[in-house]
């Protein structure tokens, strides 16, 4: 078994805050300068990396998994509409955030993989940014089907996902590391953006953990079937990305990944763009569910969970 | 109140999104003089709005506006239609304006 | 003015510890709507109250609130009381509602 | 209204490197209560103002305070003046005070 | 005689900025960002080291010099009540804030002997941490025995106390550095917690200098008394210090800093209780003393002073 | 010729995110707390470099090239007033942006050197310090000298500059700096404020980058004599500096930093000085052509030319 990694142990010191009432508080300019830290530095780490790789080579590759993550809302509505008894636009706005990545769950993920040194491709940075496109469109696809009442916002959509602020950060830190890479110099940039990921990433999940906990209880008073398809569902998901991640030959590290990206969800810009694309649709279900319940079980419980599936992929072929 | 201008002050809490519109449509109803305090929640028609949730924000806006009563009613007149887009609330009321500082009314 | 509806304006500074307490109450005087606007400072029986300072912070909230004439008793009977152990100062001002956003009052 | 005092309400908007100034004149003339928010902007005869500029900020306050009639016009006459070297706007308007909370008027 | 550290120079140019009323100002949001990043820092390197000993072993020495730094308030309020003059509230409150401690204070302390080279237990940053509670109980008690009015509000107060973010912080770093240290993965978050250290603590020197010269203004007002006082007793308490510190059997680097926990007063944790369970009490007498007259005065003399008090301890006996 | 560095491309997402429009914010209190470490580090590095001369051979060539510097703006205002028709506030207050300088700047242009290996004086910094007073005084005679209307207020503006930020912790930096280099204490703070200075440039291009691309538009509606000016002064400016530099025998790499400084101009001090010593002027037709023009045109252009500049100096002698 793996041990728990100190980073973590921030974001249970962060719920313990709030069922404490402790009156800990991160300042508002501090969450979101660390937030764009992180995209920044993660994508910057994966444009490090990538500079080693011939791009044509890595886009097809990519381009695929990305064009698969579609299959998650697909794959989520059903199940949310017809077990779960959501409303059309609830259980499309879900599937869109369930679709969705995490940075800060494939960062856990990453430091999992650097406390065991083990080697995964760099573009995974690249598929986490571009899936969010497919993802959200899918999933206003299926709110929105046949519904009456106001017409879609695509427009407005598609400038929201495009210039979202998550997408834009790792995109130019993917940009700026594999410059950097390719021109020999990320020296000086990386006593930044790779020296101090971790205690940045320690931070962050310590105010993660102050919002989980405000936000577990609201969803707890949602009912227990919200609950379990936040549990359930990653596992599903995460298979499917392991099963994905070997069949295109990555690496165990990189298959690991691929899990994490398919099981982790969105919390900020999913629920951004299906304000704009489904206003009906309930923010406090799809936010609980992501951050209250998916995140914290992918950080503590997930996140091993997929080392070992990406292992036991690798390991029945061989 | 001597040294004073019987004048309709105007208090309008909207979204910041439509923020800039409202500021076109006092341009060109020729008001001269007005002031924003941003930052604002409240509750309302749509629910509670709160600009401190970081993952749902909603950021009202307090406008605050005086002008003579003349004018009052042409400003009135191009904010009606418009509130209605705009959601939010558009309370009038009686002011007496000090005199002293430059006319900006 | 036309279109407008003659209503009460409640306009309610409080220390900002207390506007949770005061939330409750206005929704149990069943008030459709209200706006907040935080971080502000003030003077008053307590002394200076200021949320800049880094050691001493207090902070005041503006809770600004339209209601029909006939509900403004009933909020003012519920708030009287209240307000004794809330501090601070409540004003009630005559205005008029502008007709056009949702009705949230 | 019952258990209410009819007041006087001013509304003043002056920039924020005048704020230390005019509580001066305020403590002046015996205020014993007032509101203070902070970070508004606005426009006026000065143009636009606007304290979220990084490189040109002004940030304009509101001051609100009540008082008694008899009071108001004394501080009337101590504003008014002033208020030529500050700029900005000062309303005054009727309102009630809802008795309940420590007298600070 | 020991050479100025550099990090007190922020200090010094902070009051300075104040003096000259230069414009200068730190954004709250990064005031409060550091001084979260410090009781972080503070407590995971104390944790870190901590985990080199038995916990067990460790207990009852740290307790013993928590339950005795009751004694500080114990000797405060006298020399306040009487000497002093000042009301009931206002001695006892002033003998809260100098029992509880200040941990920037300490951290200057930390960094004295670093710059030296010199050891010191890593739980000292634990006895900080808890010391916190005898000095604020006795402080309330000292301020409300007998006295009518309102009631203590003692549950609001305990609360405030257990769960406030200072002690809740340093805590917090305390056990993540302990089980980091324990499992072996200390290494990616000390580039954050511990390289940056020093270079955190200047930003915030800076920041208590500017805070600093406007409490000193106030507190000057209140006549030479305080000033005194400000001055006099933590020379009496980290005599003290110094003692138990050596009758315990701390290294020297430990007796120091236990000298200076002594010493030192609180400007942040004390005032917030205070306001809970004194309210009649004036929280500009307290703070314009703790602030604007003991910190700088330990921090510039006093820290020099309780090293040669340890090391005339020490020398003593061998 | 030079690669681009990666630190500049920052520069570039910076106002690619304006053009797209997208929500890209950087919190206020991160940009400020940005700019106060930049300040703090310049002078820090260039103190700790100083302490290695003799000050007293220093300050005479440091104090020629910040009086010589008031011939930027003398030169600058005939340019404005006659060739450019601006008024005599507007000529006088753009000719004291453009005598002031910009730290950023002079941080690109040290990036530049360090990725060449390149030597320069450490001194550098307190000059650029120390320029911004007679270009700000100079400029503000200009803007006034003859006209009649409101007073100059020439005590409320030299307490402005004597006092400002910039100045006030520029030099704070290289006081500490160069204590901290004669008693060889450097070590701590230089992994805050020496080895993360390229990462934190990053983010305050990033920032610059966003409103740079919105002080564009605005310059841009006022004509195209405006921009040409900001493109071609620098670089009149730069070769005033650059012989100068050469003249007084700097190095290859301050001579090319010498022209920076006198080819770059301010966004931070000259504005709130002019403010208060100009008020008739327009203050975005000087920040516009400041931040809009000059500042993107000396980091990606500016900085390899001057560069050349001074290698074509150093070459005609030897
Ligand atoms: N009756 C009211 N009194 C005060 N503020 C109101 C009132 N109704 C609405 N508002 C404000 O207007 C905002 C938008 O209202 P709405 O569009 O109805 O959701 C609310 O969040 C409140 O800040
Ligand atoms: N007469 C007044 N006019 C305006 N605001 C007041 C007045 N009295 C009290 N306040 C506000 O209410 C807050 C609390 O008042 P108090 O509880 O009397 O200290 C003060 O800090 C002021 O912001
Ligand atoms: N007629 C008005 N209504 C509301 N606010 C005003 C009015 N005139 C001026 N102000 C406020 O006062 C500030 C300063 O005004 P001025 O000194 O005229 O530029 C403006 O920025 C506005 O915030
Ligand atoms: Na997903
Ligand atoms: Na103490
Ligand atoms: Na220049």
């Amino acid at each position: 078994m793996a041990t728990i990694q100190p980073v973590v142990l921030f974001f249970v010191f962060g719920v313990l805050a709030g069922v404490i009432k402790s009156d800990l508080k991160i300042p508002e300019a501090l969450y979101k300068s660390l937030s764009i830290f992180l995209l920044i530095a993660i994508g910057f780490k994966g444009g490090v990396s990538m500079a080693k790789y011939e791009i044509m080579e890595v886009l097809p590759i990519a381009g695929s998994m990305v064009v698969l993550a579609a299959m998650i809302p697909l794959t989520a509505y059903p199940i949310l509409r017809f077990l779960g008894k959501f409303t059309q636009a609830d259980a499309g706005a879900i599937s869109a955030h369930y679709g969705s990545v995490s940075a800060v769950t494939f960062a856990v993920g990453v430091a999992f993989l650097a406390a065991k040194d083990e080697y995964s491709e760099g573009y995974m940075v690249l598929i986490m940014a571009l899936m969010e496109i497919p993802a959200l469109v899918t999933g206003t696809i299926l709110a929105r089907a046949g519904a009456g009442g106001q017409k879609t916002q695509w427009g407005k959509l598609m400038h929201e996902i495009l210039t979202g602020t998550s997408l834009y950060l790792l995109l130019m830190g993917v940009v700026i590391g594999y410059y950097a890479g390719a021109v020999n110099l990320v020296s000086p940039l990386d006593k930044m953006f790779m020296d101090l990921f971790m205690g940045v990433l320690a931070f962050f999940l310590l105010e993660m953990g102050l919002l989980a906990s405000a936000r577990l209880k609201v969803v707890a008073a949602k009912g227990v079937f919200i609950i379990s398809f936040g549990i359930l569902f990653p596992l599903l998901a995460a298979f499917f990305g392991a099963y994905l991640g070997w069949l295109f030959g990555l690496s165990e590290g990189g298959t690991m990944l691929l899990a994490v990206l398919y099981a982790s969800c969105s919390y900020i810009a999913a629920p951004a763009a299906m304000r704009i694309a489904v206003p009906d649709a309930d923010p406090a279900l799809s936010l609980g569910a992501s951050l209250g319940v998916t995140f914290p079980f992918n950080i503590f419980i997930g996140v091993p969970i997929y080392w070992e599936m990406s292992h036991w992929f690798h390991s029945i072929v061989v | 109140m001597n040294n004073t201008i019987a004048m309709k002050r105007f208090e309008i809490v909207i979204g910041i999104e439509q923020l800039e519109q409202l500021m076109d449509l006092l341009e060109r109803s020729e008001v001269r003089g007005y002031t924003v305090i941003k930052n604002a929640s409240g509750y309302g028609s749509r629910g509670a709005r709160n600009p401190d949730d970081v993952f749902l924000t909603d950021e009202n806006v307090v406008v605050i506006l005086a002008c003579k009563n003349e004018q009052a009613q042409k400003v009135l007149n191009e904010l009606r239609p418009a509130m209605k887009g705009l959601g939010g609330m558009c309370l009038i009321s009686d002011c007496q304006w000090v005199e002293g500082p430059a006319v900006s009314y």
